[in-house]
């Protein structure tokens, strides 16, 4: 009995001194962090991808913890999990429709003509130094993938001089928009299904000599909208996708073809 | 002296902690990816195992052995290791707030370095005295600061080269550390 | 007004010397032929079969890999031949095929391809593959044919007498053998003279520049030195320790390998200095006879360091102006 | 969450669970401790077993007496058969020099002084190379050999004994270590016809 | 002759190819059609104040700047503002540009020239305040290749002591003649300018750097200052980047612009020769800027010459005058081939910071790939600034750029000798431009 | 989640080694042999299962501000009993393994369980958590330690798989094989983990 109450003894003895060392000394230099910040880093997706503008997943768990806010809302996460952290903050949070990068562009090869023959480095900010635009269109998509490798979801690939985005893929968080230098990029709700495929901001002659779909500004589809969701300034058409219903009388008023209509399933060329 | 220095040149080289000991990986491979962080927990790990070299050194000769409770070895070297590491922290803190910006952070890495215990139970088997504990301790932290900071750099290069995507992190850190565990090898048989 | 095709874009300058990689790689295998002469004249048709085979499985590894990898490899780029003959130019004469082979996929696989291939890796490949060999097939690798001896009889490097047989057995090697390459020793470590002559056009085309082979050599020779004053009954001449082993060959082609060595000129001075002084070290204190390769090896990871806190002073780095 | 905690009932806890837990284990250790140390014995006279493998049944004592000779000591084993005479020894010797420095090494010896059988008890000699001296091929050089009839050298040394391959200071350490067992024996050979 | 002088880490030596040395300056016509780029310079975008319809006069303000680092742009010719759209400008970029159709195409330039008043000015009378706001009215920037606006280079704050005056005339860049041509023939000229701009600056002596491989043009000058005891002739070793401006200063003074530093933190303002002749044409003639010799080179040239253009002139005309066989051009680029940039299209315009617009076809440029890097340090040995280029390139690559490195990326002066002896043809200079892209996005 | 797929799931994608990297002093130091995997990753097993248990036991005793001195004292109590049995039963094992079963007390993957799984959960979940992950961990020692003792000695689990006199890379069994075996390892169980995911 005795040597098995003693090294007890001796054990808590240490773990005495110990523990009031640290008791004392926990309570003198305490340091506060919110546990709900642990909570909320792990309803996020926890990519670190940064699209939210905060410095990875923790420290927009820091910032919504302590300025009681979900906004902005992770770009990434489902609407589930945000309603769970705001939940967690006693927040009310409003569900946003998941919004997808969509390229302004179709200026393919085809469409497009090449107007020379670059030899630099295949990165869209280089090629910007040598030449605005590889293609007839100045305004047209580069084609070197910039964007591609800013995606971190695996949602973008490059196919006849231009990028395609598999809508399933993407999940919104917006590092592909930085990424081009072109400024071609744009979030549209995912149940937007007309898209203006056009950037060019030319007069008509011009921008349907550069390509062959190019938006010319010839207004017949805003005089076709029956909603006043389509508006055209500096001879190029763009869409209000608050007000548009999708009716399609737009993409059919079209000459040139540079109003698209995406059909109810994902738009996927991979 | 002699002894002492052979001590050392072990530690740091022949018996490296992390090539030929394989004690305190998880740190190793963990706090690698910057060198800067490399550094600080360097030393945060040279300044906590010398200490609880020595002062696991003292409990054991003084108080387990005496008493005849060797097999509380374990139990009470993490004990002692874990509250010296939080005690340090706590007056580094108050005390060189600036060294504690510096190394501090890294000290609550250091309670599961299993480096540290595994340092410490060695020079109990090893049957060293208090002073060449002291240096058997402070060169095996010498041996893993060397070898944390050469790979922190190397993977710091590895950042800009173009691993190919399977081998990117984990994997082709392990294949660095397998090369350089190689060239240690060079090393072995320069103490006997 | 249009031309035949579209104009070429690209970035300036729009000129370029004759260099390529090709060249310098193809380059720096020829300047090992004298070496490779002087090797198959001491070991026979043997040194011949070791080379070839050398070539072959390391150029074929990395084709293989090309075939296989998504990624664009130039595998007749030259820079896995002279990873071969280097490799070659490591091992005994009458090493085995598979050993060869063993050692081939190690130099392209763990050296090279991992890092992401040519340019990427921080290990200079030919030396992994070497330790690699020689850690795991010590026997294989430490007994060597005996130059000119064509009937099969091996024995130690004369840094491997040194090691077991002690400062006696060594009094018979002059100079001039190991100069010339009658020792004991693999395809690459028994003409010192040889390799050095090879390397002159390296120098003259600066593809190697003095810093790292001086401070190397230099550094091994004070090293070595200084122990032959103290007790030149326990410890070798440094001129002994200069012309045996793979000094040359690592001075040389191995410690100069431009992508794992430093950029900088106080970066070169240290990183010669290291490999030396290790060197030395292993082949004093250490139980492996030879320690180039190692040394080498470990100084190879310093590279990053020394690439960051000992750069070449930059233009505009003054106080006022 | 437990802000509400007094500082009592927090050392408490842990007090408690130290103590419980030192007893448990002192618990433990009593149990096992005479595994343990039986263990640890039970390794060296395996070896023994090994070593004298030809002599057929024996017996031998727990611990190994102490030979302290000149420049070295040994202990030993001494071995009877069934009839409790004296068949051999088992000499456990340090081998001197080897390339990761010494090692130990137990080397069976009958009551005529041959060398029956060799046993590496740990050592730091190279993988490969050194380690090699572990293997049947050069171990069964040294059976049958008496201090005598060989020359204790390595052949390169002008000895009776084929060195390994590329190991040549390992075979050195193994052969005098060899010896230094039968010295031993002559040693204790000659205490014993006095 | 004096001892040659250079800088002395790292450089390159090119073929000098100077085809069009011996060549005289040639004139041509007003071309039938004129793009004007708005911006030819660096800094502030101008204001455009024609439109559309707009008859204009040569010398009429076109665009005017809107701040002190801008530079206004003046019609070249009398014509009328035909369309006013983006175009392809030398050197790839899409830019704003005022078409001019001229009232009298095919109108020799030279009589347009001489039809100039000319005024015989008292330099003496001149106050630096009016000889800045006449360097800026009309318009002149650094002819070199920069374009940087050259009223702001000489306009140094007070605390900055300016004690010597550097004009560039080394044209390091194989194939340009231009500014050598411009020191041959108008050499007086030249002398006047300097005069000019020594007013701005008590006592300041002036030193012309001048390569070595341009003797008619130092034996020229030599004798014209040879009464003068502030002017200097300083032979220079010909070597690349001898015209950078940095390299110049170190050459000729021995003195190193700190980094991120300019000329005039160590005392010294840089005028290149062609600038210099601007502002004697500004004084004198009371010309704006709007023409330039520009050489015409290549191995598709079969005579290779130099020629004044008025700004806006299309590279049609050029290819037409020195009747050129366009269906051999694979490669145009306008300035040197070392830091030269390309263009696709041949009616992109002339700008005031032409130097040089040269043919090739495809033989001088067999195709290359980029190679991965050896790390061979030839690049380190021959970068002018010192910098580490290799491993600068990998960081930008993988864009990890170290903070340390972020300093010396924005030194690089682009002069292109990295990239000209990389045996891996890596494009290093666009990588480091690329890395300034990637420096200044992030700020 | 059924049993059999949080079984799969601890194997490869949540494998302690392969796909958290803890517990790799012990990986790597006794993998000398599948057997040495084999009794080490038990050995854990055994201390994650207890520690699970007991900490789950008591989660709602143990104050939060000592929590983690107590969960170590738990879990050295472990080890030393794991220490003192093998000690008495399997004494070359043990041997073997030497150091490396004191250390298991900084075992991450144990702490982290505790932490993360134990102090939270009931006593059954906490008890299969340790049991899952001690598994995944024996699992991964297993396969490296096989792959070592193959490529190193030939041998696997005692049994001879080359004749003796074929030469093996004798690497394998050292230092730097530890580190490259285990490097090639990750690749293939990532492989293997993404194929996993990408089923569901």
């Amino acid at each position: 009995m005795f040597e098995i109450v003693i090294p007890g003894l001796i054990l808590a003895g240490f773990a005495l001194i110990s523990a009031s060392g640290l008791f004392v000394a926990s309570k003198k230099f305490y340091v506060y962090e919110d546990p709900r910040i642990d909570e909320v880093e792990e309803l996020l997706p926890g990519a670190n991808c940064g699209g939210c503008g905060f410095a990875g997943c923790r420290a927009y768990a820091e910032n919504a913890v302590n300025n009681k806010t979900v906004d902005p809302p992770c770009p990434v996460a489902d609407a589930e999990a945000m309603q769970a952290v705001a939940r967690l903050l006693d927040l009310e949070v409003e569900v946003k429709e998941k919004q997808v990068a969509t390229l302004l562009c179709k200026g393919t090869h085809e469409n497009s003509r090449s107007v020379m023959e670059y030899y630099g480095i295949d990165d869209c900010w280089a090629a910007m130094l040598v030449a605005n635009s590889l293609k007839a269109c100045a305004f047209s998509c580069l084609g070197l993938g910039s964007c591609v490798r800013a995606c971190s979801f695996d949602a973008m690939l490059l196919k006849d001089g231009i990028v395609v985005i598999d809508e399933e893929k993407c999940t919104g968080c917006g590092m592909c928009l930085q990424a081009c230098p072109k400024n071609l990029l744009f979030m549209r709700p995912v149940s937007g299904q007309v898209i203006v495929t056009c950037s060019n901001t030319d007069r008509g002659a011009d921008a349907r000599k550069a390509c062959k779909i190019a938006c010319i500004g010839c207004m017949k589809c805003e005089k076709s909208c029956h909603q006043n969701a389509i508006h055209v300034n500096d001879f190029l058409a763009s869409i209000d996708y608050e007000k548009c219903t999708n009716c399609g009388d737009c993409v059919a008023a079209c000459p040139t073809n540079a109003i698209e209509m995406r059909g109810q399933e994902v738009y996927v060329t991979a | 002296m002699t002894d002492l220095a052979l001590i050392i040149v072990s530690a740091v080289f022949v018996n490296n902690v992390i090539f030929s000991r394989f004690l305190g990986l998880c740190p190793y491979f963990g706090v690698s990816k910057k060198l800067d962080t490399a550094i600080g927990m360097s030393m945060a790990v040279i300044f906590v195992l010398t200490l609880a070299g020595t002062i696991t050194y003292i409990i054991q000769t003084y108080l387990l052995v005496p008493l005849n409770i060797g097999y509380l070895q374990t139990i009470a070297f993490i004990l002692i290791i874990a509250s010296l590491v939080q005690f340090v922290e706590i007056v580094m803190k108050k005390v060189a707030p600036t060294l504690y910006r510096g190394l501090g952070i890294f000290l609550p890495l250091i309670t599961t370095n299993c480096a540290i215990l595994g340092i410490s139970i060695l020079s109990v088997q090893f049957k060293y005295d208090l002073i060449e504990t002291i240096i058997f301790s402070f060169g095996s932290a010498l041996g893993f600061g060397l070898a944390l900071i050469i790979f922190s750099s190397v993977r710091e290069a590895l950042d800009t080269r173009e691993i190919p995507k399977a081998f990117v992190g984990a994997p082709i850190a392990m294949i660095v550390a397998g090369i350089l565990a190689m060239a240690f090898m060079g090393f072995s048989g320069m103490v006997k | 007004m249009e031309a035949n095709g579209v104009l070429i874009m690209d970035s300036s300058p729009l000129g370029r010397t004759g260099e390529s990689t090709r060249k310098i790689m193809f380059t720096v295998c020829l300047t090992l032929v004298p070496a490779l002469a002087v090797s198959v004249w001491m070991f026979g048709w043997d040194a011949v079969r070791v080379l070839v085979l050398t070539a072959v499985f390391t150029v074929g590894v990395e084709a293989l890999i090309a075939k296989f990898s998504n990624t664009k490899i130039d595998y007749l780029d030259g820079s896995a031949l002279l990873t071969g003959i280097l490799l070659a130019m490591n091992v005994p004469s009458n090493a085995p095929w598979w050993m060869l082979l063993i050692g081939a996929v190690v130099a392209v696989v763990i050296g090279k391809q991992v890092f992401g291939g040519l340019g990427q890796n921080i290990f200079n490949p030919a030396l992994v593959a070497r330790v690699f060999l020689l850690i795991s097939f010590p026997m294989q690798m430490t007994s060597w044919p005996l130059p000119g001896a064509f009937d099969g009889t091996t024995g130690a490097t004369p840094l491997g007498i040194l090691k077991t047989e002690g400062i006696g057995a060594i009094k018979t090697i002059g100079v001039g053998d190991l100069a010339m390459g009658h020792i004991g020793g693999s395809l690459g470590e028994i003409s010192a003279l040889a390799l050095l002559i090879g390397s002159l056009y390296l120098f003259y085309k600066k593809y190697i520049t003095w810093e790292i082979p001086v401070a190397f050599i230099g550094t091994v020779f004070v090293f070595t030195g200084a122990f032959y004053l103290i007790n030149p009954a326990q410890y070798a001449s440094p001129v002994f320790h200069i012309f045996t082993g793979g000094l040359f060959l690592g001075a040389l082609y191995m410690a100069t390998d431009m992508v794992t060595s430093p950029l900088s000129f106080k970066g070169k001075l240290l990183f010669g200095f290291g490999c030396g002084f290790f060197t030395a070290l292993i082949r004093l204190f250490g139980s492996y006879p030879e320690g180039v390769s190692f040394a080498i090896l470990f100084m190879n990871a310093f590279v990053p360091l020394l690439d960051r806190y000992f750069p070449d002073k930059k233009f505009g780095m003054v106080k006022n102006g | 969450m437990d802000k509400q905690e007094s500082g009592i009932r927090i050392i408490g806890v842990l007090v408690l669970i130290a103590f419980f837990a030192a007893a448990l284990l002192a618990y433990v250790n009593k149990i096992t401790r005479d595994p343990i140390a039986r263990n640890m014995k039970e390794e060296t006279k395996r070896a023994v077993r090994i070593v004298l493998n030809t002599l057929g049944e024996i017996h031998y004592p727990d611990d190994p007496a102490l030979k302290k000779l000149n420049d070295f000591e040994a202990r030993y084993f001494p071995a009877v058969g069934k009839d409790s005479a004296l068949v051999g020894y088992a000499i456990i010797v340090k081998a001197p020099n080897g390339f990761g420095g010494d090692f130990d090494l137990m080397v069976g010896i009958d009551s005529t002084g041959k060398v029956l059988d060799t046993y590496v008890l740990n050592h730091k000699e190279t993988p490969g190379l050194g380690d090699n001296m572990k293997k049947e091929d050069f171990k069964k050089q040294f059976r049958n050999r008496t201090l005598e009839n060989t020359k204790w050298m390595v052949k390169k040394d002008g000895g009776d004994i084929d060195a390994l391959t590329a190991a040549t200071i390992t075979s050195r350490a193994f052969t005098s270590g060899v010896k230094r067992a039968l010295l031993t024996f002559k040693a204790l050979h000659k205490g014993k016809q006095k | 002759m004096l001892q040659l002088r250079t800088f002395k880490r790292g450089g390159i030596y090119p073929p000098h190819e100077k085809l069009s040395a011996d060549a005289k300056i040639i004139f041509g016509e007003i071309p039938g059609n004129l793009l004007i780029p708005v911006n030819q310079h660096i800094g502030r975008p101008l204001k455009i104040t024609v439109k559309k319809g707009d008859a204009v006069k040569r010398g009429d303000l076109l665009a005017e700047s809107t701040g002190f680092i801008s530079s206004n742009v003046h019609s070249p010719v009398d014509g009328k503002v035909l369309k006013i759209f983006r175009f392809p400008l030398l050197g790839g970029l899409i830019r704003e540009v005022i078409q001019i159709q001229p009232t009298e195409p095919g109108k020799s330039f030279k009589e347009v020239l001489e039809s100039d008043p000319y005024f015989d000015i008292d330099i003496g009378s001149l106050t630096p305040e009016a000889i800045r706001k006449r360097i800026e009215e009309a318009g002149i920037v650094g002819m070199g290749g920069a374009g940087f606006p050259t009223h702001v280079k000489l306009s140094p704050p007070p605390e900055k002591k300016i004690d010597a005056l550097i004009i560039n005339g080394a044209e390091c860049e194989p194939y340009i003649t231009a500014d050598h041509r411009v020191m041959v023939e108008r050499s007086s000229e030249i002398i006047k300018g300097i005069k000019i701009l020594q007013r701005l600056f008590e006592n300041v002596p002036v030193y012309i750097g001048i390569e070595e491989n341009k003797p008619d043009a130092l034996k020229i000058l030599d004798e014209l200052v040879s009464k003068d005891g502030d002017i200097l002739i300083v032979p220079l070793k010909a070597k690349y980047p001898q015209g950078g401006e940095k390299q110049l200063i170190k050459a000729v003074l021995n003195r190193e612009v700190p980094s991120k530093g300019l000329p005039m933190d160590v005392g010294v303002v840089v005028q290149n020769v062609a600038t210099v002749l601007a502002v004697y044409d500004a004084f004198y003639y009371n010309r704006p800027l709007t023409e330039r010799v520009v050489t015409v080179s290549g191995n598709v040239v079969n005579q290779p010459g130099n020629i004044l253009l008025p700004v806006g002139t299309p590279v049609s005309y050029v290819v037409k005058k020195f009747e050129i066989d366009v269906q051999k051009v694979r490669l145009l680029i306008a300035g040197g081939p070392m830091m030269g940039r390309t263009s696709h299209s041949f009616e992109s315009p002339v700008t005031k910071t032409t130097s040089a617009l040269l043919f090739f076809d495809n033989r001088v440029f067999a195709e290359r790939r980029e190679n991965p890097c050896l790390r061979c340090g030839s690049c380190l040995r021959v970068c002018p600034m010192g910098l580490d280029v290799a491993l600068y390139t990998q960081m930008i690559k993988a864009d990890k750029i170290a903070p340390e490195a972020k300093d010396h990326i924005q030194d690089c002066i682009e002069c292109g000798s990295c990239a000209f002896v990389c045996p891996a043809d890596r494009r290093l200079v666009q990588w480091m431009r690329l890395g300034k892209t990637i420096i200044r996005r992030e700020n | 989640m059924n049993v059999k797929e949080k079984l799969l799931k601890s194997f490869f994608v949540e494998n302690p080694v392969t796909g958290l990297l803890l517990g790799l002093c012990p990986t790597l130091a006794t993998t000398t042999s599948a057997e040495n995997g084999l009794g080490m990753g038990l050995a854990t097993t055994f201390v994650l299962v207890s520690s699970n248990v007991v900490i789950s036991l008591l989660r709602n005793v143990i104050p939060n501000r000592v929590r983690i001195p107590s969960f170590i004292v738990v879990i050295a109590t472990f080890v030393t009993i794991v220490d003192m049995g093998m000690q008495a039963t399997l004494y070359d094992l043990h041997k073997t393994l030497g150091l490396f079963i004191p250390l298991i007390v900084v075992n991450c993957i144990i702490l982290g369980r505790a932490e993360a799984f134990a102090s939270k959960n009931n006593l059954w979940d906490s008890f299969l958590d340790g049991l899952f992950m001690g598994l995944g961990f024996t699992f991964s020692l297993f396969i490296l330690g096989s792959v070592r003792e193959i490529l190193g000695t030939g041998n696997w689990l005692g049994m001879a798989l080359v004749p003796g006199d074929w030469s093996t890379i004798l690497v394998f069994v050292l230092a730097p094989g530890a580190f490259l075996s285990l490097g090639f390892i990750l690749v293939g169980m990532n492989k293997i983990a993404r194929v996993i995911e990408g089923g569901k």
